[in-house]
């Protein structure tokens, strides 16, 4: 069994090396108390009524003892934190900067190329990488659990996390600060990559790097579409309910919308609902729909739009 | 019953007179604020004149000053709380760092 | 030891001399309104435990299935105002504290009886608040952190209203004790011979004046923010999110040790009885219940160590921290002191408080880890937190106050528990605990985190182990509910003093008298008189 | 000491002296946590002040400082009526306590009725809590402030009627006592509101 998760970034084992150095004198700690505990309780039971206690009521020795050596080891452990502390927040000069912006409850990534991802964030291996980070509406938290990393997104301020990914692969990232509904479902995938890889995925030759290819159905590709812009955190395609109207029987329903009319769900709406999904807000959902307008391609709308209908 | 032990009573002559230095503090700090306009120390000024005017009344007002010495404990500790408060807030707020 | 009190006393008890709806409603008898805190506490510790079973139950698989998301999102909200504001934080205070501190410091009541019974009631207004909120219930989580709380549909109002009510209970209460303390010991209860219970509730009482208006002022804010439209948290507005974590944590980090320090009392005065020895360091354990008092209000920033507040603030919140961690290391060793060369007893209560002192060593251990910056960054809003706070709540206070409700007792009700009933009630609790809360750490570590409603499939066998845990504990639960109650009916007359104790409560009968002594007692010694000298 | 009765709830043996004693420690420790609950709110103001120095100052300017001031004289004023009621009860002179306390009161009124005056100025000029931060200030701290102001004044009014009643001799006068003790602190609140508001902004 893994005790930590895999660690793929550079401060990753110096931050493993902090937990263990606590654990194993919580472990010392926790033996020596323990087994202290056990053996009294056991050496010490009561045979008779009247057994013999001294009446010890203190002894001064000791008690200096077990005040100045915890306060020593404490004052390391704090020492020893602080130092790997300072390192994690001190991003190198040459690091390249990610934007990111989370809002309920996708994570969107805009690089200095001018490209944009969603809920895939895409580093390069061996090479720093700065978050500057921003939340669009309430506190979310950026979590990546192998590169041992975590700051909360803010809103209305700035916060910043730098990393340097030293293991090609993909990472799970968490939303960690809870931020309402669809909280646990606010996750997405961090891919490190080689230096090739990553520049051919720079210059825009996605197939290398992601799945949605002009080979795929528009079918396939919609539902590539669809777990791969977080729609799953609000939208089902199961019919259970969310956070907005689920997929599943939606093309070709009436729906009532928040000003009273009534509109029958068709591709047109769909687009508009995609693109501008504050036009047009069915009943009983709040307006919270973060717009997809340039971040996916006419031609991955219109999958999407096969792909809903084809959900029956 | 007992008589009302060895407690100290005021006489109305010290209210009267700590009445008129309140007074006279507030105009005080009426004045240093509107007419002299010390500019960035305003508020610090104001604050120490408040903080006098504040003393006084709970020294004599409020018979502080004869109060014992646990009384004194909880009526200054809850001061230095709000300045930990304050102070501990504003080491935070005030030196976060802009990416 | 003490002099001057009547071994039996034929007069009624405070539990008979009257009765009826009025004589308990409009009481005020400190040890009556303790019965009636006592009561209100349990039925919201029931709920609120009930609510985590659910909890457990949906997340025994990744999926959602039983409950919804939000559902699920609003029960763990309740669970932890509930479990926070309306059973630890008056837990054992409001009514262990009521029924014994005049009891232990030798004094007829309280300093103030009517505003005790006021107290209670401003308790019971809170809870009717809080019944109105769950019409529909807030799904902030029990911190109400802003924007988010400023900003979701649901009722947020009512149960942050519900809480400011409690506040000013607890406000009140503590204030009481705190007068009745300094004012109302017997001839000769110095300060050095109180039993260290009344130390502990005596800084439990501090915090509860002087941290609780802040979190008060800061909930009375959101109110506003909601209402009024003012922006202090509201970055639209030019506020500042983190400053509400600011506020909220200047009284809910003390709140911690509003929460486990009574509990310390507690095994303070449980361990010499079943040991037969005197407490081992009486002064520094005094002390450093205060000295946590104290600097407990210097650490609060260590729950925002990523919530983006400086780094110069973190640095210095962390070696606060630490400081705070020394007075408990040094109550732990002393605890254990008392043990060597004792007589020891496993009593069900001696059970729970050697259980305490067990499962709090680990909540206090992994405390460090949480307490050190880079580590914390890891671990933070993980599962490591939620299971090192529950080592801490429940394996410290419910425990301590598991082990004071099988101590106190024969004194409180006049009945002898059924001693075995209990020790196989610890025997599942303890084991149920254990299998709940520990698999956390390992799902924190790994990078589980907190409040999801759903998880990644490899988290699945750990968390499955964890929800079978639940189960365990609320069969122990179930159990030492069922002695708890049969016992009333059918347990043995409780003696005065059925353990020996040399303390003030039970050298008065049991249950005590309405006034609890015949005569103010003249105090001598102090209570851990335990063992022979020389 | 008296006999205890079962049917009589509390036969508390209190001795006034020592009554008195815990009920005036008692109102101190009230006033620390009242301290703390203003205290969130100074907390916030000096926050905002340091980041937001030009809004407090032009916003500041929009305030009326001339009543802020003569409210200020008022209830200093009433603080030491008040002072002066405390002595005179403790001396026995009921006469005096009462006419004191209804100064006292008056004082109160006519400070609140500044405050309508004064709150119903701003919403006139479509001056809300929401319009700045430090309008959000303004109204919660006078707010807050005015809130103690009224629950002082329903205690002296209960402290009058029983003064008039004949409940107070130099022998006792705790609520007297602990009754003038909150009134001092609602002054004390206000010594510092009204330069932070009006004055310095």
């Amino acid at each position: 069994m893994n005790w930590v998760p895999e660690a793929a970034s550079s401060f990753a084992g110096k931050v493993d090396g902090v937990l263990w150095f606590v654990t194993v004198l919580s472990i010392v700690f926790f033996i020596l108390i323990t087994v202290l505990l056990i053996y009294f309780s056991f050496k010490y039971k009561r045979k008779t009524e009247n057994d013999y206690t001294p009446h010890i009521t203190g002894n001064q020795t000791l008690e200096i003892i077990w005040t100045v050596i915890p306060s020593i080891l404490l004052f390391v452990i704090f020492a020893y934190g602080l130092i790997v502390y300072k390192e994690m927040r001190t991003p190198p000069g040459d690091a390249v900067e990610v934007n990111v912006t989370a809002k309920q409850w996708i994570w969107i990534f805009k690089y200095q190329n001018g490209k944009s991802t969603i809920n895939e964030l895409f580093v390069q291996h061996n090479r720093p990488v700065k978050m500057v980070m921003r939340a669009d509406d309430v506190l979310h938290s950026f979590f990546v659990p192998a590169f041992r990393v975590k700051q909360d997104l803010v809103p209305g301020m700035y916060t910043q996390l730098w990393f340097n990914p030293t293991k090609i692969g993909t990472y799970d990232l968490f939303c960690a600060e809870y931020c309402g509904t669809g909280h646990s479902q606010m996750l997405a995938k961090v891919y490190v990559m080689s230096p090739e890889a990553f520049s051919r995925w720079e210059k825009g030759d996605e197939e290398e790097t992601t799945t949605f290819a002009s080979t795929k159905s528009p079918e396939e590709l919609g539902k590539d579409m669809y777990s791969k812009n977080g729609c799953a955190a609000c939208h089902s395609i199961d019919g259970s309910a969310g956070v907005g109207p689920t997929f599943k029987a939606l093309y070709g329903k009436n729906e009532s919308l928040q000003d009273g009319t009534t509109i029958e769900v068709d591709e047109n709406y769909l687009r508009e609902s995609i693109l501008i999904p504050q036009a047009k807000v069915v009943q009983g959902f709040a307006p919270s729909m973060p717009s997809f307008k340039g971040i996916l391609t006419d031609e991955e709308v219109d999958a999407l739009i096969v792909y809903i209908k084809s959900l029956k | 019953m007992s008589e009302n032990h060895d407690e100290h009573i005021t006489p109305y002559k010290t209210y009267i007179i700590i009445w008129l230095i309140l007074m006279a503090l507030t105009v005080i700090t009426v004045y240093v604020a509107r007419e002299i306009d010390l500019g960035s120390i305003n508020l610090f000024v104001a604050m120490i004149i408040a903080s006098i005017k504040a003393t006084i009344v709970a020294l004599f007002f409020m018979h502080l000053k004869y109060e014992d010495s646990i009384t004194w404990v909880f009526a200054l500790y809850p001061l230095f709380l709000l300045s930990l408060l304050i102070g501990l807030t504003s080491i935070d707020v005030f030196n976060r760092i802009v990416p | 030891m003490a002099t001057g009190t009547a071994a039996t006393i034929s007069e009624p008890s405070f539990l008979e001399y009257k009765s009826g709806f009025r004589s308990w409603f409009y009481t005020t008898d400190h040890k009556r309104i303790g019965i009636l805190y006592l009561v209100s506490i349990s039925i919201f510790f029931i709920i609120a435990g009930s609510i985590a079973i659910v909890m457990r139950a949906e997340l025994f698989t990744p999926e959602s299935n039983i409950v919804s998301p939000h559902t699920y999102n609003v029960l763990f909200t309740l669970h932890g105002s509930l479990m926070v504001f309306f059973f630890i934080v008056p837990g054992i205070s409001a009514s262990l504290g009521n029924f014994l501190i005049p009891l232990m410091i030798g004094a007829r009541d309280v300093a103030f009886p009517k505003l005790n019974l006021g107290s209670y009631w401003l308790y019971l207004i809170g809870a009717a608040i809080l019944l109105f909120a769950l019409l529909e219930p807030a799904d902030t989580g029990w911190t109400f952190y802003t924007p988010y709380s400023a900003k979701t549909n649901t009722n947020v109002i009512l149960l942050t209203l519900g809480i400011f009510v409690l506040g000013f209970s607890s406000i009140l209460t503590g204030l009481n004790f705190i007068v009745t303390i300094h004012k109302m010991r017997a001839p000769g209860m110095t300060w050095h011979r109180l039993p260290l219970f009344i130390w502990a509730l005596y800084s439990t009482a501090i915090l509860q004046l002087l941290a609780t208006p802040v979190v008060g002022i800061t909930l009375l804010l959101l109110i506003a923010e909601r209402t009024l439209g003012i922006g202090f948290f509201d970055p639209d507005k030019g506020g500042d999110p983190v400053l509400f974590q600011n506020f909220f944590w200047f009284y809910s980090h003390p709140a911690v040790y509003i929460m486990i320090i009574p509990a310390m009392g507690v095994i303070s005065e449980i361990l010499p009885v079943f040991s037969r020895k005197p407490i081992f360091g009486y002064k520094a354990i005094a002390y450093s219940s205060v000295a946590i008092a104290i600097i407990s209000f210097f650490v609060w920033a260590h729950h925002l160590f990523v919530a983006g507040i400086s780094e110069t603030a973190a640095i210095i919140f962390s070696f606060l921290t630490f400081l705070v961690a020394v007075p408990t290391a040094i109550k732990v060793f002393n605890w254990l002191a008392t043990l060597y060369k004792g007589s020891i007893q496993f009593h069900s209560a001696m059970l729970y408080a050697l259980s305490f002192l067990f499962l709090f060593t680990v909540g206090g251990l992994t405390g460090l880890h949480v307490g050190a910056l880079a580590a914390d960054i890891h671990l933070h809003d993980t599962y490591f937190v939620v299971a090192h706070m529950h080592y801490v709540m429940i394996g410290g206070t419910v425990m301590g106050f598991f082990g004071a409700l099988h101590f106190w007792y024969p004194k409180w009700f006049g009945k002898m528990l059924d001693d075995t009933l209990g020790k196989i009630a610890w025997f599942f609790v303890f084991i149920g605990f254990n299998v709940t809360f520990f698999p956390q750490f390992f799902l924190g570590v790994q990078g589980m985190p907190r409040r999801y409603a759903t998880y990644l499939p490899e988290f699945e066998s750990l968390m499955k182990l964890s929800t079978i845990g639940s189960w365990i504990l609320a069969i122990g639960m179930i159990i030492m509910a069922y002695n708890l109650i049969k016992s009333l009916y059918s347990g043995e007359k409780a003696p005065d003093n059925p353990y020996n104790s040399l303390s003030l409560e039970w050298q008065t009968s049991s249950p005590p008298i309405l006034e609890n002594f015949k005569e103010i007692p003249v105090v001598t010694d102090w209570s851990y008189g335990y063992g022979k000298k020389g | 000491m008296e006999q205890l009765t079962a049917d009589h709830v509390h036969v508390h043996h209190i001795d006034p002296v020592e009554e008195y004693e815990q009920s005036k420690f008692g109102m101190w420790l009230f006033l620390g946590t009242e301290i703390l609950l203003f205290g969130g709110l100074f907390a916030t103001y000096a926050i905002f002040r340091a980041k937001y120095p030009e809004m407090f100052h032009l916003d500041h300017l929009k305030l009326d400082w001339e009543l802020g001031a003569l409210n200020t004289i008022i209830l200093i004023g009433s603080s030491m009526t008040m002072a002066i009621g405390v002595t005179a009860s403790k001396k026995g002179n009921n006469k005096l306590l009462i006419i004191m306390l209804a100064i006292t009161i008056i004082c109160g009124l006519v400070f609140g009725f500044n405050k309508y005056l004064e709150y119903t100025a701003k919403f006139a000029h479509h001056i809300y809590p929401d319009t700045s931060i430090f309008f959000s200030l303004y109204f919660m701290m006078t707010g807050l402030h005015m809130l103690h102001v009224f629950i002082g004044l329903i205690v002296l009014l209960i402290i009058m009627i029983l003064a008039i009643k004949g409940r107070y001799s130099a022998s006792y006068n705790t609520h007297v006592e602990v009754g003038g003790l909150y009134w001092h602190l609602i002054d004390l609140i206000w010594i510092y509101l009204f330069p932070l508001l009006y004055l310095i902004g």
